[in-house]
């Protein structure tokens, strides 16, 4: 146990893993495999594996994708780290391939393959595609790819370790704007479900539901408005595909009353699907949701900071709700 | 089935059995007047770099070749006189006939056998049947699977345009063009990662010129010195537009200058020209010397898809394709392709190196033949799949809930 | 008025936009613009306008949608159609550039442009990439961009009238699998508004909601029902982006029963928006969806068409749910 | 700054003032050596494809070119300065600096008034400030931009990897590497579907030839022959890479061979260098003759992004920066390449020419300065955006609803 930043507690699993498996693969570009945090050892995983196992590319997020797809079908595990300015650019190639090839091929596909897609750090300044943290819906509604969301260093490393050994494809979306994230971290290897959601808060009140990068702000105002004496259930999704319906549902048979929160565009968010399902399955329930505007985020910080979603609209949100 | 002019047959039957020297020099002429007759190979012939590997063959093994060309031509003539006679069949296909020189020249220099970590890998396009019959594929699991049966190769998931058979090597057919040729690279990649010996072939039609994947397939590959042949069957045609409509030069082999990798061009319808330059690019491949992108001129006797304007029985599709609407392909081009064809020339080249006669060129043909009927007849009564089982193969385990009910 | 297929109907109104604006152009890809239909002229654009302005391309369908993308910007109107086949090819240059460039000059950026995208016809046989229709979600997620899908020759022309004549990229989603329908069809151009859904039957018992290729057997079954004496208010969302709230709500205000039926993959299908919209306005509704199930489609037709939604299933699903 | 060692100044101030001719004779000179200095241009000279354009030049033009690189250096001075000394400054930038010539040249050769419709278009990336500058963009907004004032260019939704004008065909920058050049070659489609005079230029570093697009941009407009000009600027990184990660050859330029178009090699620090194989390919693409590419050899004084390793009042970057952690540029070569730098070549010329002493060449420095000061003080007065604005822009008309509050 030691205090691990996010990026370290995740490179730590893959390092392990691929100590243990030489065939291993990682492909990069312009975000070197690399991380240090106070009073462990360097990760350099480039240096440790060198360039024929580790590799950094050209401009050229497709081609990344591809070829950590490419590996799997012929029998290497494999991942990527895809960085936020290029997120979307291998995306028809894991919905229209990864995503469909077991199915295609009745199971003959080997694909012990991982896609690390950051997301942004939603940065003020930088606007409409710098900024944007938008993957989410479009990588989990692809059938036949796991998709998951870690949302402190212990899940990054957890999720890590059991999408790497998971023998189906597995999008692991990397929130950047997590990077600064530092908590505990268990040395030795072990495996985070990767269909299981977490409850954070324990409560009877209402259920508030974030993931991702949008969990600082859920368990802020979490803590908030158990302080004003609400009994506050909250879960983190940490799984996108599957969702855990199971978890989501119980909770709100318990509250019957639903917040659901994206750090994403309201349409089609994450937390469309949260609402809907439980929807079909609790009656008499009441929802609301919190997302970022249909829009784009413009660059402005004045604009753009009172788009985006926080801990004061949560708590607004849920007294509404429960009051 | 026309015979070739520019090859004596008649007094090259009474030649003596033809060593390898005799061959080679046959092979020189063959593949000489192949260039001469219909081809651009400047690229391919001028600097020398294709050996006469095809002299090295056993009978054996070029018997094989030609069995292999038979064995894909009947496999489909057969599918194709099913479409065209039983109304109930519900196969479909994007035929290869015409084109079975290359799929196998090709795996006649690959290693076919040891599954994913020794075999040596095929990807392979929306036309797949000759790609993977001459990898080793069951035919009768393949016709199985054209029918979408529960005990077909892919038990009836995938069809015709999915068929994959990782056991020999032969990773897919796959419906999309473009992304095939860059996942093809990454398997190089792994390949070279973990030290084995084995390449990667993919296939691609000219039509996947035109597609930004091209450029970062051949790009990385030579970046990467990653053991990859990227073979091009131009058949001048991709679906109903000619290929200028989407290449800006003649030979597409050219393009792979930029790369500072070989770029050759074949005589796809010459099975021996395949093959030499198949071995050379795979012997290059195996050292470490990275890709080569060879371009095989050849042509499809059918229509893009399926079998419209096809007779039963009669080889070829000379009439209307409706789809086909704003550009269709000539019938002279058609004819004079057909006279430059892949089972003729072999059989021709193997009659005159006395490594067969007539009587046993025929005995193989007839035996390809009765093992496609054959083939076709088992599938005919393989069961169908179970609907439920449509829940399944999402992930490795388990399967995901119905949500169709409600 | 005249009967008119689907195709017909839609190339009739860029036909009359083409003839209108001389700078107007189209770029295709294997689907060439023509059409016929019985008693009317041929249309064939190509023909018509000219190789310059109507121009048949390469595979490559981030390169078609980037050229009417480009000739937009420069100030000239332009459509594209792309063939299912390639209907996720261009997706992150419709999602990063095309509805983003509004936000991200300020309004500089002037977009008169269409991208008609064919989604499959769900035919048998064809399995995971030919048979799929899934896109909807993905580009009805996109803001910035207005998502519309006909699910008739009337609204394909009215749709395509507006959607040429915004100044708002529009993609315009294209059912192959209604090609076949035909209807009386006005000859004279007209709009259909982009942003209003479409109630095609009035009742009180339940509010079924459906779109594009899903309204011929939601239409069906809305007569089944109706033949049960169940007052059913059926609605074609027509618009996914943006998605009209109102019409939804008001409906399920009424019916307190909500349907919601996709085409396309349970997790995250427009239906999961419909839901959550209303349960988030209306207060003691149930709700259900029909969708196909998150599994690529397989070529196998018994397996395929035992997944597809259809009449029955909708029949079925609505009884429960007001019973 | 430091004085080319090539052009001996003193002498070349007592010559009569240059005619076309002695001009002529001055620009091969510089054009040979710059050539022989740094490049491997054989493309661009062996075949004597460049015309000495520059010679054509009134006195009033060529002094436009060198007033515009010391405004775009003046730009980014003051910004890096602002960066580096007020703490709450919030512009970022992707600094420009090194490489204005290459801008300067090409918008020299270009139509820059006219709007939409008639001005020559031009797409930019995510180091825009010389882009905008040299095409006409005005400073003062660009700077209320960069700080995201309400008054800013493109109203403070944009920023700096985002400011677009199309007023003057600005066409914008983009945060994107690969999208840009297939949208440019679109905005090319346009103007020949509607038989307009424009061409399209489009900017792309050398880290955009690794991209997918990198080829559908050339095959597309090589084979629908647009009025279309890819201008590489080649400064060696893209990021934290060297080009030769993902770059196979030394020349990008030749990747256009493939496509039967014109490859030119240029000295991207030389401007009448790059005027002329500019004005070569802009009327080469105005004559309907179809699309060039024009590789520019350069190089940036800054880092990747922002000021990291910069001092104030310096020119260029020497220190650390904490971003590029597994490679970076090492110093010799930054100080190799700023011998050779934009604006000491231009001044140079233009006083060997008599065009300008070098006290107008001074007094030109000063005002561009001054008047860079002033915009980016004029921005800091600019209002801040209203926060409800985020809700705007993302249609023509209305605003979106919130969706924050629930
Ligand atoms: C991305 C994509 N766009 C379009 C298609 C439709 N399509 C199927 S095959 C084909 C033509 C392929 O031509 P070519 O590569 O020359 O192969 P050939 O059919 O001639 O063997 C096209 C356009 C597709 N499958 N995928
Ligand atoms: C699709 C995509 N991938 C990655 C990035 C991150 N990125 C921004 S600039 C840049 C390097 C560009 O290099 P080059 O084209 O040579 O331009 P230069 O910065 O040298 O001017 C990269 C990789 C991006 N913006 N877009
Ligand atoms: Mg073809
Ligand atoms: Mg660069």
């Amino acid at each position: 146990m030691a205090r691990k930043s996010f990026m370290y507690a995740a490179l730590e699993a893959v390092q392990s893993e691929m100590q243990k498996d030489k065939n291993m693969i990682w492909v990069f570009e312009l975000t070197p495999p690399v991380a240090s945090t106070p009073g462990r050892p360097v990760i350099n995983l480039e240096r440790e594996f060198g360039r024929k196992r580790v590799v950094n590319t050209g401009i050229d997020e497709y081609w990344m994708a591809a070829c950590v797809l490419g590996a799997g079908l012929a029998g290497s595990k494999a991942a990527t780290y895809i960085p936020y300015q290029g997120s979307m650019m291998p995306f028809e190639l894991i919905q229209n391939e990864v995503g469909k090839l077991r199915m295609k091929t009745g199971g003959d596909a080997e694909m012990p393959v991982v896609f690390v897609i950051e997301m942004t750090g939603q940065t003020p300044g930088f606007g409409v595609q710098h900024s944007c943290y938008e993957e989410d819906t479009y990588y989990a509604h692809i059938p036949g790819v796991r998709t998951v969301i870690p949302s402190n260093p212990t899940d990054a490393k957890g999720l890590m370790h059991a999408s790497l050994r998971s023998r189906d494809p597995v999008v692991y979306l990397y929130a950047a704007g997590l990077r600064d994230l530092i908590e505990d971290v268990p040395d030795e290897p072990f495996e985070t479900p990767l269909d299981k959601a977490a409850i954070r808060s324990e409560g009877s009140d209402i259920t508030i539901v974030g993931s991702g990068a949008g969990m600082p702000e859920v368990l802020k105002a979490t803590e908030e408005l158990k302080k004003a004496g609400m009994k506050v259930e909250t879960i983190d999704l940490r799984s996108l595909k599957p969702m855990d319906t199971e978890t989501l549902v119980k909770s709100v048979q318990k509250t019957k009353r639903l917040l659901a929160v994206d750090q994403s565009y309201y349409t089609l968010g994450p937390a469309a699907e949260v609402i809907a399902r439980v929807a079909e399955n609790v009656d008499g329930a009441r929802y609301k949701r919190i997302a970022f505007p249909d829009a784009a985020p413009p660059a402005s910080p004045e604009m753009f900071l009172w788009m985006r979603p926080n801990a004061g609209h949560i708590v607004g949100a849920a007294k509404k709700l429960v009051g | 089935m026309s015979e070739r002019s520019d090859i004596p047959q008649k007094s090259q039957d009474d030649l003596p059995a033809a060593s390898s020297a005799t061959r080679r020099i046959f092979l020189q002429g063959l593949a000489g007047a192949g260039a001469a007759v219909s081809l651009a190979s400047k690229a391919a012939w001028a600097n020398g770099e294709i050996g006469f590997w095809a002299k090295d063959l056993s009978n054996d093994q070029l018997i094989h070749m030609y069995t292999t060309i038979q064995r894909i031509r009947w496999f489909e003539r057969t599918c194709v006189d099913k479409m065209l006679t039983e109304p109930g069949y519900r196969g479909y296909n994007h035929f290869y006939v015409g084109q079975e020189a290359v799929a196998t020249g090709v795996s006649a220099a690959l290693k076919n056998t040891g599954g994913l970590m020794e075999a040596d890998l095929v990807y392979s396009t929306h036309r797949p049947s000759g790609h993977a019959i001459a990898k080793g594929v069951d035919v009768k699991k393949m016709a199985a699977e054209y029918d979408f049966r529960a005990t077909g190769l892919n038990k009836g998931y995938g069809g015709e345009m999915h068929i994959a058979d990782k056991s020999v090597g032969f990773m897919g057919a796959d419906g999309m063009i473009g992304p095939g040729p860059v996942i093809a690279t990454g398997s190089a990649f792994a390949i070279r990662a973990r030290d084995s010996k084995q390449v990667v072939v993919n296939y691609g039609g000219d039509g996947t010129y035109a597609t930004p994947q091209f450029h970062s397939t051949l790009n990385n590959a030579a970046l990467l010195k990653l053991p990859f042949i990227y073979v091009i069957e131009n058949n001048l045609y991709h679906q109903y537009a000619h290929y200028s409509y989407s290449v800006p030069m003649k030979d597409i082999a050219e393009a792979a200058k930029t790369y500072g990798i070989p770029g050759v061009v074949v005589d796809g319808q010459d099975v021996f020209q395949v093959y030499n330059a198949a071995k050379t690019a795979v012997d290059r491949a195996r050292a470490g010397e990275g890709p080569t992108l060879i371009e095989a001129k050849t042509y499809r006797y059918y229509n893009h898809w399926g079998a419209p304007g096809a007779k039963p029985g009669e080889l070829g599709a000379f009439g209307y394709d409706p789809l086909a609407i704003t550009s269709f392909r000539p019938e002279r081009e058609l004819r004079a392709w057909m006279a430059r064809d892949p089972v003729d020339i072999s059989r021709n080249a193997l009659i005159s190196w006395k490594v067969f006669d007539r009587a046993k060129a025929d005995e193989i043909e007839a035996a390809a033949k009765k093992e496609m009927v054959e083939a076709f007849a088992w599938a005919d009564k393989q069961p169908m799949c179970k609907p439920e089982d449509g829940l399944k193969n999402v992930f490795v385990e388990g399967s995901v809930p119905p949500r169709q009910f409600g």
